[in-house]
């Protein structure tokens, strides 16, 4: 991928390298559509982890062959994909009762924001035209023992996404864990907003004046 | 002699009255029961109410059967779909009502219908605006929904194979919500690409009970809905 | 079975006969312990029952040879029995998901006590030195179909069983449909017990005598 | 590489501490994993809670642990069997404190507790002295009572077979309380005649996915109760 001239701190690949780092080996993680999925691409070797897709599959693997894809062998995002040795296959309410009952340790998502108090919105823009559709969103972030957001430091327009709270209607209540941005890895902890890592280059008050909330060290 | 096969898909759903609410099987293309909606179709039922994960897409399957404004509610966790044009004209042309509920609390919803639970607690959508209007209750100081059970007079469920007793056994994640649409339903329909006598399925790797079901039918080569989307197909 | 010389109306083998009688063809049936199973002996020719058994088998066949049984395919009362074609193994939720989710047609179970609004008394003397052991016959009342109960008149020391009101502990309210007796077939109705059949030879004013609540004719 | 085998039923219940919560599999002799039992009685853990259909019969087994004293409490639906003297005995001397649940509302609990669901209704028990003290509530006009999803620090299960990932499949009747008591378990363990590489189970069967299972322990030809009360046998 080539960098944007005016492109400062880590490219998405590099933000789920980062991300990819944190997850202890032998985790359950269940990706979100997007930015998530480049996740799978950079685990560490010597590392695996087993991916669920909450439409019934557990010990997902890479996409298939050209041509050797099977339509119903498919991900959350309705992408084609395969299934690893030691995979098993169930139905949903199955399926998310290893959401709701917390045996995932981590799901990744993408957000349009995220709140000091771990609040997400990541679903609906709430205009009144907008086709409104949840998927599993809202279960992920309730029962999932840890949420990851990964997401570019500020929107399209230059508002962040990190904020004080969110405009955007709710995804779920106090529930992201951490948020990868191009800039920063941050915490979301009891006291709000917490530095754990600036990507190369960046430094510390680059990154607070594009956060839309108070932002500490540790 | 039990053997609840019946000729064909015509067949399996002609006593699918207007007004009957219908649960369908399928998570987008995967699982969905093309060759029973289309004779669903054919057939003419009006005023449904269906109850899928999604909406269709292209204007085959469940596409199509909203496209001919046979339904008129329909409750659903993602009803937004890269090719769905039909559902979004008809939800902003005010044809269609749309009761949007999260993924999980939707499959468990089904479950608890299909088990005899009139309700339970989730914590999925608290604090949410799919909370407004919901019962919420504190266990352990965590804070959680009450969620009705939901049944359906009618499933269609695409399965592989099933035997005369109705035990189903489904296709990787075709599977998704036909077990427990098969359970939530009062008269559960599953297309199978082969029937087999019973004793034809090992007991062992039965997903479907047969008491859950009551009509099967050989569709031995179903159509794949992303296949007729890209030839451009449309039904009837 | 040889007939005691002061049995009046129908045999132990006879009362699961006539029962046997009025369960439709492909009905599913879970059968309590004790006199309910002797139904399965005398099904109709030319019609077939599926056998549920709670502890998560349905298409349950009779015991095994000698010898050829195994001690992990057992019924509800810890005897070893078959699997026939067509059956299917399950776990404990989905087993009574079965029976509180209505799919089960009928169940057939014993009684000490059945009231003539329904109520049914089966699980406990309410002795407090008994044992307390109710198993799955709260859930089965509950949730099946319809629940007939085959039991002999009266207690051994000459008590009604079909009462008024239960003495013994409720396993549930309002539950029962129809009684089988050695004498009589009862239904359970909102007007109270209703005689739907004399045993050959009894006479209704020997039932209604032995009877603890008032019994009606049709 | 994901392996969550252990070499035996001593080193897979080593951390089992006073006064866990531990559900037992089976119901009778079908599924009781009688080796894990017996290396949590040779472990030597007290005042434990034990989770279990029954109270297991002659002294082996589920039995035995109870006669040598280590479980404080049993949640039970069948606590009575015909070859059982060691949990009336217990129960009448006071020793054992015993919750007793409807079959079917036990495993319900269980299979709450596992799936995230804190709480639900259910219409058994309505009417009856197990309902004293608990809420209830009309839906559609009938009557139901709420119940509590039920986890535990530990489950022992037995399977026919796993892989390493912890995938299980069973063995008969011998299914029964192993797949829920699998989920709601902070640590679930399972023995297995045999372990087998990833991949050694077809994913279409598997009954337990492996992320309900944190440690499988190959058990060869386990005992089966029946027979050691049949000759007479006692634990330790």
């Amino acid at each position: 991928m080539t960098r944007d001239i005016d492109q400062v701190g880590w490219t998405r690949d590099e933000m789920a390298r980062r991300l990819a780092l944190d997850i202890p080996d032998g985790s359950y993680v269940n990706l979100g559509i997007g930015i998530p999925e480049l996740v799978a691409r950079f685990v560490p070797e010597g590392r695996m982890l087993i991916y669920h897709t909450e439409n019934g599959l557990l010990g997902m693997g890479p996409s298939p062959e050209k041509g050797a894809g099977d339509p119903e062998l498919i991900n959350a995002g309705k992408r084609q994909v395969t299934a690893l040795p030691g995979a098993a296959f169930f139905h949903h309410a199955d399926s998310f009762a290893m959401i709701r009952g917390g045996h995932i340790d981590l799901c990744v998502l993408g957000a349009m924001q995220v709140a000091c108090n771990g609040d997400l919105a990541n679903w609906s823009t709430g205009e009144p035209d907008a086709i409104p559709a949840v998927g599993g969103a809202m279960d992920l972030v309730a029962g999932v023992k840890s949420v990851y957001v990964i997401t570019q430091h500020g929107t399209k327009s230059g508002e962040p996404k990190l904020v004080e709270r969110c405009t955007y209607p709710l995804t779920g209540r106090g529930v992201v864990n951490r948020v990868y941005t191009e800039l920063a890895v941050i915490d979301v902890t009891p006291a709000g907003f917490v530095l754990v890592e600036l990507s190369p280059g960046v430094d510390f008050e680059h990154v607070r004046e594009r956060t839309g909330a108070p932002l500490r060290r540790r | 002699m039990i053997d609840k096969s019946v000729p064909g898909p015509a067949a399996a759903v002609a006593d699918i009255r207007d007004g009957a609410s219908v649960m369908i099987g399928g998570f987008g293309e995967a699982g969905s029961p093309i060759e029973l909606i289309h004779a669903l179709i054919d057939q003419g039922a009006r005023g449904l109410t269906v109850i899928s994960n999604n909406t269709g897409s292209g204007e085959v399957g469940l596409a199509a059967l909203l496209k001919a404004e046979r339904v008129s509610k329909i409750i659903c966790s993602f009803p937004r779909t890269a090719n769905s044009t039909v559902f979004p004209e008809l939800y902003r042309g005010g044809k269609i009502e749309l009761e949007l509920v999260p993924q999980g609390t939707l499959a468990e919803r089904i479950r608890a219908g299909g088990a005899g639970i009139p309700a339970f607690y989730t914590p999925a959508a608290v604090g949410t605006p799919l909370a407004e209007g919901k019962e919420s209750r504190l266990f352990g100081g965590k804070e959680y929904l009450l969620e009705h059970g939901l049944r359906a007079d009618f499933a269609l469920i695409k399965g592989r194979r099933a035997d005369t007793h109705g035990n189903v056994v489904y296709h990787k994640t075709a599977r998704n919500f036909g077990p427990i649409m098969a359970m939530a339903a009062g008269v559960t329909i599953v297309q199978v690409n082969s029937v087999v006598p019973a004793g034809g399925i090992d007991p062992e790797v039965v997903v479907s009970p047969g008491i859950f079901v009551d009509r099967v039918v050989e569709v031995a080569e179903p159509a794949h809905e992303s296949e007729l989307v890209a030839a451009g197909a449309t039904y009837p």
